[in-house]
């Protein structure tokens, strides 16, 4: 399993006040949230999100929260302050479009930061980033702290233009950012694997870190790509998740090496090599 | 009335701070909850069901969602007695009353693992788990049949001295002459309900949603049901009861103990907001106090029926 | 595949225009509906729960709400048969398919009954409410007892040369041996589940809901309980299925269609919107349109199982 | 039972979409809904109403809707057009205060008009109204109805002067007004049946009608007085409901000659005398 740096602040459990929730177009949203308290977050940490369950009536329907990652804004609040969270979302099944619902002044129930962060690049190493749908929402922190110190690339993949979420600040990063849409509205036509093809054959192993977020077919086929091909592969899987902190049991991923490992807490950060692929449903 | 209002409570045998535990399966062993809740708040917690040995669950998907509950398929995955006893328990803080839940195939399974969790002095009670929804053997057998039921918790009667609670499934015709032969065998407490069985589809795949096919369901969508077997179950024995299924609110608590139960656990809503629990003991309190009882135990069985009822 | 659909189903010997049915006791006698819904859009109706004599039921409160649910305890308030069949029945328009929904204390007046209902050339088929939670006595009992109800169906089936269905208890551990005792006393359908015996207290008044304590619990919240007993049982019969409980979409409809059903009743949520049953026929049609079937009959039974199911 | 005049349209199922949802203090909300193909309602008759029900997502919790009393606007639709109609209710418990949190633009499931309308008074009678919270907005219509015909008396009672809903409009009917509170803020100090006790001692036996809506202890009450005083009333139940058209026969009063009638149906309004007052929870 992938190190990490420890977590830099213990989970929270809150009441966020939406501060604002844009519509990015192709049912993508981007929810900014006022959070008392904030910890700070690591790149790659996660949030409980449950949409809806705070207003002026307790309701059950849904109701389990979601786990989305944190897009932006991983500064800890002040003493007795607060930090702006945003989430990248898409409005697609009962919980994300009750939170695309959401207004400013709303508040939503959030438990968080949770799971463990990305496992850095080696000092010398380019960086490979790897998002497909809205799995790009817990790249962008990782891209922007690579960016720092070594070179970045970031494929983008989605149906179309409109479903690249985040691309404009992508774009802000100045990094090296290719888009594969399957529709061709936007970059190259086809797959996100389909740019990675070419950097896999020019990288030496060993002179590139991956790191992938996104559908699980398009993790799966990239970590299959960068294992042929030598290279070192992490992905933060997305799995169902009842609890976010390890109690339920609920997210178990089959390991390669046997049994299974909570993507709440063990992960959502592993290395390719460490999942059993066939074993995900 | 302004007066204090007495919160303690004892089940069976074991003293409790508040009546408010957490309910096996839903509470990890304890520690996960530290950054959200001091466990001294809440009466204690009930422990993941334990095999004698470490095991895995199901394969994923475990989890499904439903309206106003969720179903889960996880099978008693833990990490067996030893770790348990040996890394879970001296992890915890002082004065946080454990309750172990024990799980196996077969009456000496469940009565070699009780044994050896009551004999941890950290261990303030033992709960059987005869009830799991989901597992191929073991478990709901015991709890759907009277005769195994009487037999299992005799056998493990015979080898715990300690206060041995036996959690009681659903998935029955009638819930008292389950609660009746756990008292005739020598239980100190029942524990009541588990989760419910129950099936999710995809209807996109056009497969179950979980890959166990079937799974237990919980949260409060159950809790009109569980609070009708606690009071079923309250009238049918003497020893106290624990109920459990779809508590999600100090008032929710309330109804069960109004029903005859002497203590409640709080299941699902630990994953919804992992503070809960401490919120139910704080609002039980509140409702004592607004209701006029001097006594939190007072409220057990205080529900006023107008008429014969119809059990 | 954008060929025509054929909805039409046949359940326990009945041609149906669709299977979607609502359930007894959810949508009165038929006519209660004609503001919202033209009834030749459906598969039919059940009829409420009718007995020899009109009959009162429960005092009020009768109703109460939990999480996605309602519990009632209304207890079989009816016309009489009488009435049904010379004031209801001759009101509904043509083409209708009526189900008469029969009661009775013992198997007498449940074969007397179900014969006058079956004897009406208005009537489609006649079923068997083996399964009221909240009636003192009759009803769930034989829901409950497998040689009672093998002996209430084989004496109703001496009477009933119709359609014949049984509309099974879910207050029982297991499910599949209630309906094989009914294919074996020669029942041409079952439908199940009924609604769930619970109960609901009012903590300001520390009183039960309901007038009459128990009450049965239906609506989405109890979706995944029907759905999984009525895989189980269409896994250990061959007479044809109707699925109930917490049906409040055209998905989830076809849910019980994948696992098992031939067709389905709604129930709880005509109230919530009494135009459910035409939109859920509707959202089937579609359903089976865009997942490429020809006949909606062939999404019965078509879940697909990855693994040995565990049951 | 009670005659009423027939119903002037059968009731329809419709989304009506919020034009205005006004807090009158006191917990109160006058939410005004623009109902498309309204046909009508008999003052007394009343709608179900599902708040939150039909937004993004389909939420079963609360699962029913809440019978309300149409307030103001039983006029019908113009053919193709849509009326507006408005409703009174106080933010209680879940599903009132769920309709307290709709706002203008979103929509909410409805059923109606269901029951039946008031009777009307003997042609020379004069007419008095008792309101009790919430209660009064049953009332509005049938106070200006009568109001043109005969002499009217309107009784409002509640708990203090914030709680007398639908104040202003009852002041604008230029009729016979007098409120009680029970904290003395406004009007009488004490309960609205201090105010009735002197009318009905004035009042001839047949020559004043009372129609009554409120809590069910002060209909009791005033139900008992007009008893002894020989004067005809007229009650408005207001039973719990799930369905409000007459199927799931949840919402039986129990009658003085035997068995049940169903509130939705053959109420809400009913001759006091014919309601078994000792059997109503
Ligand atoms: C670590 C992590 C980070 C994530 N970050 C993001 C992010 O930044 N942005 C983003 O958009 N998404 C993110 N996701 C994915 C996101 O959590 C899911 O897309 C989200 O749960 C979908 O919720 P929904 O309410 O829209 O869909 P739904 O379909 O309502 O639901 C998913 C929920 O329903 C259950 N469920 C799922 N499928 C079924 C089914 N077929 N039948 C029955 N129940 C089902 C599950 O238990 C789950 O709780 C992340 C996931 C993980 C694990
Ligand atoms: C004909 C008629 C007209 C009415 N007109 C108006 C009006 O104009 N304005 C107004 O404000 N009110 C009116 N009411 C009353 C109104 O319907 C109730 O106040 C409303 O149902 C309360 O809903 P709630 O969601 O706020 O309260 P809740 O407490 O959530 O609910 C009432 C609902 O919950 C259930 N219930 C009630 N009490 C309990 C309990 N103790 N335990 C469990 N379940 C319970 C019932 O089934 C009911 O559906 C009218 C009622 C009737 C019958
Ligand atoms: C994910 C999950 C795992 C569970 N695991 C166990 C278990 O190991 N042992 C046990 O006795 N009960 C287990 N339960 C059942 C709960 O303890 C409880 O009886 C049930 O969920 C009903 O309560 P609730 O509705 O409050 O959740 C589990 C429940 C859930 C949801
Ligand atoms: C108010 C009410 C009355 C009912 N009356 C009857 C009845 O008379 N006979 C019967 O067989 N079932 C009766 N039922 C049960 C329903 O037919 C159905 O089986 C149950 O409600 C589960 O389905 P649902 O969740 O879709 O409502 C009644 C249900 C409700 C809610
Ligand atoms: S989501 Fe509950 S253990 Fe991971
Ligand atoms: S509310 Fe359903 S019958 Fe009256």
């Amino acid at each position: 399993m992938t190190e990490s740096p420890p977590v830099n602040g213990l989970p929270i459990r809150t009441l966020a006040e939406v501060v604002e929730n844009r519509a990015e177009g192709g049912g993508g949203f981007c929810l900014t949230l006022s959070v008392p308290g904030w910890p700070g977050a690591l790149p790659g940490q996660f949030v409980m999100i449950s949409a809806g369950a705070c207003a002026a009536v307790e309701r059950w329907d849904p109701l389990l929260p979601r786990p989305m990652a944190v897009y932006r804004g991983h500064r800890p609040a002040e003493a007795g302050g607060t930090t702006e969270v945003q989430i990248l979302f898409k409005a697609t099944g009962a919980g994300t479009r009750l939170l695309a619902e959401t207004a400013p002044g709303q508040r939503v129930r959030m438990v968080g930061p949770l799971g463990v962060g990305f496992p850095p690049p080696g000092p010398d190493q380019r960086v490979c980033l790897v998002g497909g749908g809205t799995g790009t929402a817990s790249l962008y922190e990782w891209a922007l702290q690579c960016a720092r110190t070594q070179p970045v690339s970031v494929l983008l993949g989605a149906r179309r233009a409109q479903e690249l979420v985040g691309l404009a600040d992508f774009e802000a990063l100045g990094v090296d950012l290719r888009c594969a849409t399957e529709d061709g509205s936007r970059g190259t036509l086809g797959r996100v694997t389909a740019l990675l093809e070419p950097l896999l054959a020019e990288a030496e192993p060993g002179e590139l870190s991956l790191y992938v977020c996104g559908p699980t077919p398009m993790m799966r086929a990239c970590s299959q790509m960068a294992v042929r091909s030598g290279v070192r592969c992490i992905v933060s899987l997305e799995n169902n998740m009842a609890c976010g902190f390890g109690v339920c049991l609920g997210c178990a991923v089959p390991m390669t090496e046997g049994g299974f490992s909570l993507v709440c807490r063990a992960g959502p950060i592993y290395d390719a090599r460490d999942v059993d692929w066939a074993g995900l449903p | 009335m302004s007066g204090p209002v007495e919160t303690a409570v004892e089940f069976a045998g074991i003293p409790l701070r508040n009546p408010v535990l957490t309910a096996s399966g839903t509470f990890g062993y304890g520690s996960e909850f530290g950054p959200f809740l001091d466990l001294r708040r809440i009466g204690g917690f009930v422990g993941k069901s334990l095999t004698l040995e470490p095991r895995f669950g199901n394969p994923p998907p475990r989890i499904a969602e439903s309206p106003a509950g969720m179903l889960n398929a996880i099978s008693i995955e833990n990490i067996g007695v030893d770790a348990f006893l040996e890394e879970k328990l001296p992890a915890l803080p002082e004065g946080v009353v454990v309750i172990a839940s024990c799980f196996g195939t077969d009456p000496d399974d469940y009565a070699r693992l009780a044994a050896r969790l009551s004999d941890s002095p950290r261990v303030s009670g033992v709960e059987i788990n005869a009830s799991c929804p989901h597992v191929k053997s073991g478990g709901i057998e015991f709890g759907q049949d009277p005769e195994l039921l009487k037999d299992l918790v005799r056998r493990v009667r015979e080898h715990v001295s300690g206060p041995l609670i036996v959690k009681l499934s659903p998935n029955v015709t009638r819930i008292a002459p389950m609660a009746e032969v756990c008292q005739e065998a020598g239980a100190d407490g029942i524990t009541l309900i588990n989760a419910i069985q129950s099936m999710e589809v995809d209807v996109e795949t056009r497969r179950p949603v979980l890959a166990n096919v079937l799974g237990g369901l919980s949260g409060p969508a159950i809790r009109p049901i569980a609070l009708r077997m606690v009071w079923q179950a309250s009238r049918a024995v003497d020893i106290p009861i624990c109920g459990v299924g779809g508590i999600a609110s100090a008032e929710d608590a309330v109804k069960f103990l109004l029903c005859g139960a002497t203590a409640i656990q709080v299941g699902t809503i630990n994953y919804v907001n992992p503070m809960a629990a401490g919120e139910i003991a704080d609002g039980i309190l509140a409702y004592a106090q607004r209701h006029g009882f001097s006594r939190v135990a007072d409220l057990t069985g205080a529900l006023e029926l107008d008429r014969a009822p119809v059990s």
